[in-house]
């Protein structure tokens, strides 16, 4: 499976003509050809690192939403090991967009929590698209509650385009379920860890996504509505999506300069889609690195910490 | 029926200069079902229309008239205004600073919250509320900020709170700030709530979005309007998002009654004798009576004074 | 509206006797008719007395069951003042067949909690005649937590034939929500205080009756299954259920001799159906004073005496 | 493929006497599938149908072998009995008095629970278990007072707990006593849960009614095994109550866990490595670490010998 982005085509183009050089290399050797390859491989990987260094906000919510861009359960496999999914809210259901157990980040258990999209029609169509009902923020909160109980930190990965809104959400209690957990995490007497990872999608995010240390990868974004919805709300027109992306600021780049978010994980060039690995390995490393801080904070401190974070997030004159 | 608005009331209804008496001859349409009732009438009825039942938006004055005590209301940080932190001015787009001036010409008003102390039946309060007339009552910084001020203040003067939620959910224009505020406000409520100070929240029409999803919903009391539209998502996104026509009762206050997401949907006319009762039961309890967690008691604070104000940050 | 059980005939003819020789007396007065009448009054007292004394376990199940038999808003109404109903369990539904919310007993404010059988065909069958959908138990939990928040006592009335048995009760996992009830109402900081007021059936009534001090009223029943379901288990034939009724021990006179329950209010001659003003005066009354000695013991060792008072409860050789 | 079960295996597979192999030419009968299996491969499956993926009740020994290593398990109380609190004994009915003699005598069992010390992987656990073949796995006095001492154990000794649970409820013949034994037993498993000591909760066909509505729902994580029927009223009773015919899936583990009731469903064969991970994940976080409230650390604890018995009615 291969998906091209409009503005990855230049990368694609070189991506062809070096296999097509390796080809012809494998069945007659020259040193021409061989030549030519090494400017190509440097060309790609320049082209790559330009296109990506200068990605406009719409284009980042196109690699956002990628479908190879890997997801909370990649990286479940990928950075932690012995991940144990659990499953249910003991009320209602189990709900595949937000998945979510303990497992062992560097040899300490911790409580993984995060949305997940689902992989082809058929995978995420079961889980909604990674837009949760009610009983998946509720499955959320007893794992933080279970996490609490054990003293497990919690870290929680945001992919959700945000929160599900049909008839029967509201029959559940969306609302209630979204305010029932970012009022939880505010009091979670355990570190809380956040990373956005993809899309960082309004309260469907937020409801995962109250923490000590709100990270995010570079080419992940993090808004108060979908660009579609916000445009919508705005203008009355989703087709400006891309002006809504670019005025609401949902880049990493904008949220470190806004203090909303507290560091940027770099994604290989090209994408967390292009090198997963590459992109696992970098948010291994920052995890690591902030989990071993956290620890390292006393608990109460960390609280007050975390409600003085949120309680500063503002601008206004008086 | 005794005119019930104490000072005259701006708006749709056709206002009447202070103290002056609203001529017999003036009419009213009412918003949802366009039936014409007498100005007179439609006051002193508190705004609730006979034929259909709408509870019609209050303006702060209003509400204020409707549940606190006369004369007893002291609004805190009037003239706290909005900062821009997007600078958000998309070309050829009208730029937040336009609208939140357009908006302030039309209302009259400076933000789309109020806070400050007041009493109920003599019960001394901390008392909010947002206002659709303003930005469509969408939370921004400023009513986060003020949100979060009201339950810090009810915290540590042990007043009860009281909030008269009416919004459209988080303000686009301030982006992610504006989201963050929900964590703002829901984590100023646990605050409270971990201080055993009682939360009566009453949702009015419309209560939508990030507004509900995050202190609206955490009442220790869910109080709605008849008829009041209340949710997350709203009849009209849902209709645009599914294409399906939803039933008329879908979030309405009565909706959420039957689907158990409110306590109870209170006439406006008994609203201010059951936010009164209410509290006199929660404030006639073990944990307010001997002020766990805190010590000083819930009746000896000081009245009207100021407090000192929060370190904010903007 | 007049409902006659079988054993009760006698009473209703000395009743209809009565009633008759009063119009006589309004007509026309006569000495004779007056002795008649004191005859006639005695009669009925001294057959009530001795009908109700000697009721049959199968008797007192009928009793009750009984549809004029005061439920848990007759008591919130005639013992409690200012009770006001909160709703809903904040996910699901508001079930009719609990009811609860704050209220003042003797002046303090206490939560209340209680089985709604429901008066009448339509507000019985919306209140599924007392049988709690999960949502219910739910519900009660909400409450229940609500009085730890505000230490507000807790005060419980049964009155459920037992818990709802659908498909749509599994699917929302009824065997959950009752463990969870259960066990919460075991670690409940506040005091808790449960009277039996009718029927006290099966885990759906334990949901709600885990306290400090279990009272009953006199002719009241508390039972592992409704005696139907415990016929069928036990024999394979629910018309044995008044068999089941004897064997299973669930009056009050039994279940003190049990050491189940603390205390038997005592029920007017003639039922809590015949007088309910006279069995919400007993009741008020042992409820003001058992909840004042609970309000004097420190919390900590009500909830020590708690586990103690059921981790004793058992019959074995060892 | 290797023989599962250390000891030979009563019951309906044909038991061959300790050490001695099942003959070639024997065969069992699923019983739910009726398709005929040898009993070796049945016994080598660990009792799970090739043909429905059936989970047939395993014995105490068989589920032990399972589960534990191999000499690990170090049972408690094996002798204790059931009192006799109602006095059952209706006129012209079965007493209880003889029906716990014949249960006694067809099963071999005391009593349908066992608990006692073991290992998982090397993990000192407390282990418990109900027996079907007991009283229908029903709770009465000693199922009670066994879970009871066992989450007490495992508190005390900051053991995890492990509980395979297979009921058809509370047992009618102890009435109320019966009933209560719920309460005692989910008071206990929240005792164990204040110590933050794990529990593992194993649901096998079937639980049922007052056992999964106390103890067995109240896992730290919640196991059913494939195919178990696990629920409250139970498919029978539902289709007696309401005359409906239900689905073949209703209350099944797979309904349970879509319905969002348990953690996982597991395959016997990968039951043990199951637990075992869960129990090392739980057992390395920081409330064992530190040893939050209890001071004791876990793995210092005695291996085998027996407690001091708690204080004890009856
Ligand atoms: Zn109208
Ligand atoms: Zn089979």
């Amino acid at each position: 499976m291969s998906v091209v982005l409009d503005f990855e085509r230049p990368i694609a183009e070189l991506q062809k003509r070096l296999e097509a050089l390796e080809k012809q290399i494998a069945a007659h050797p020259k040193p021409e050809l061989e030549a030519e390859r090494g400017v190509v491989v440097a060309d790609l990987e320049r082209t790559r690192r330009d296109v990506y260094r200068d990605l406009s906000p719409w284009q980042k919510v196109q690699v956002a939403r990628h479908a190879l861009r890997p997801q909370t359960l990649d990286y479940a496999k990928a950075i932690f090991t012995e991940f144990t999914e659990f499953h249910g809210d003991r009320a209602y259901a189990d709900d595949g967009a937000i998945v979510g157990g303990p497992a062992r980040l560097n040899g300490r258990v911790v409580m993984l929590v995060g949305h997940q999209r689902g992989k082809g029609t058929k995978d995420s169509v079961s889980r909604n698209f990674g837009q949760p009902h009610p009983e998946g923020y509720r499955k959320a909160l007893r794992l933080f509650r279970q996490a609490e109980k054990f003293g497990m930190p919690l870290v929680t990965l945001l992919d959700t385009p945000a929160a599900s809104a049909g008839l029967a959400d509201e029959e559940r209690g969306q609302a209630w379920a979204l305010a029932e957990n970012i009022a939880a995490m505010a009091e979670l007497q355990v570190p809380i860890l956040t990373v956005i990872i993809g899309q960082g999608g309004s309260g469907g995010a937020l409801a995962l996504g109250v923490a000590d240390r709100l990270l995010m990868l570079e080419h992940a974004i993090f808004s108060v509505a979908p660009p579609e919805a916000a445009a919508n709300i705005l203008w009355k027109d989703s087709k400006l999506a891309p002006e809504a992306a670019a005025a609401l600021r949902l880049t990493a780049q904008d949220l470190v300069d806004l203090e909303v978010i507290d560091r940027i994980i770099p994604e290989p060039p090209g994408g967390a889609h292009a090198d997963q690995a590459g992109a696992a390995e970098a948010l291994r490393e920052a995890l690591v690195e902030e989990l071993g801080s956290l620890e390292a904070t006393p608990m109460d401190r960390l609280l007050s910490q975390r409600y003085a974070k949120y309680r500063r997030i503002g601008t206004f004159y008086e | 029926m005794r005119s019930f608005f104490r000072r005259a009331v701006p708006g749709d209804s056709g206002s009447a200069p202070g103290g002056t008496a609203i001529p017999d001859d003036m009419w009213v349409r009412c918003p949802r079902c366009r039936e014409l009732t007498y100005a007179r009438e439609w006051e002193s009825s508190f705004k609730v229309c006979a034929k259909c039942g709408y509870n019609a938006p209050l303006s702060a004055q209003e509400r204020i008239a409707l549940l606190l005590d006369e004369g007893s209301f002291h609004e805190l940080d009037a003239g706290m205004r909005s900062g821009d932190p997007l600078r958000f001015a998309p070309a050829g787009r009208p730029s937040y600073h336009d609208k939140l001036a357009q908006w302030t010409a039309d209302s009259g008003l400076s933000e789309a919250c109020i806070y400050g102390r007041g009493r109920v039946d003599g019960i001394p309060t901390v008392f909010s509320m947002l206002d659709m007339s303003f930005f469509a009552g969408t939370m921004g910084s400023v009513v986060g900020e003020k949100i979060a001020r009201a339950c810090e203040l009810a915290r540590d003067e042990r007043r009860p709170l009281i909030i008269c939620s009416a919004s459209g959910g988080a303000r686009q224009q301030e982006g992610s700030i504006a989201l963050l505020q929900m964590a703002k406000t829901a984590a100023a409520v646990r605050s409270l709530g971990r201080a055993r100070v009682p939360y009566i929240s009453v949702l009015t029409d419309p209560t939508l979005a990030g507004v509900t999803a995050s202190f609206a919903a955490l009442g220790d009391c869910v109080i709605a309007e008849p008829g009041a539209v209340v949710g997350f998502a709203g009849p009209r996104l849902i209709e645009q998002a599914t294409g399906e026509k939803l039933p008329p009762s879908a979030d309405t206050a009565e909706f959420q009654l039957e689907h158990g997401m409110v306590d109870m949907v209170v006439l406006r006319r008994d609203l201010r004798a059951v936010v009164a009762g209410l509290l006199r039961l929660f404030l006639d309890t073990a944990a307010i009576r001997s002020s766990r967690p805190l010590s000083d008691g819930l009746l000896q604070v000081p009245e009207d004074e100021p407090v000192s104000a929060p370190v904010v940050a903007g």
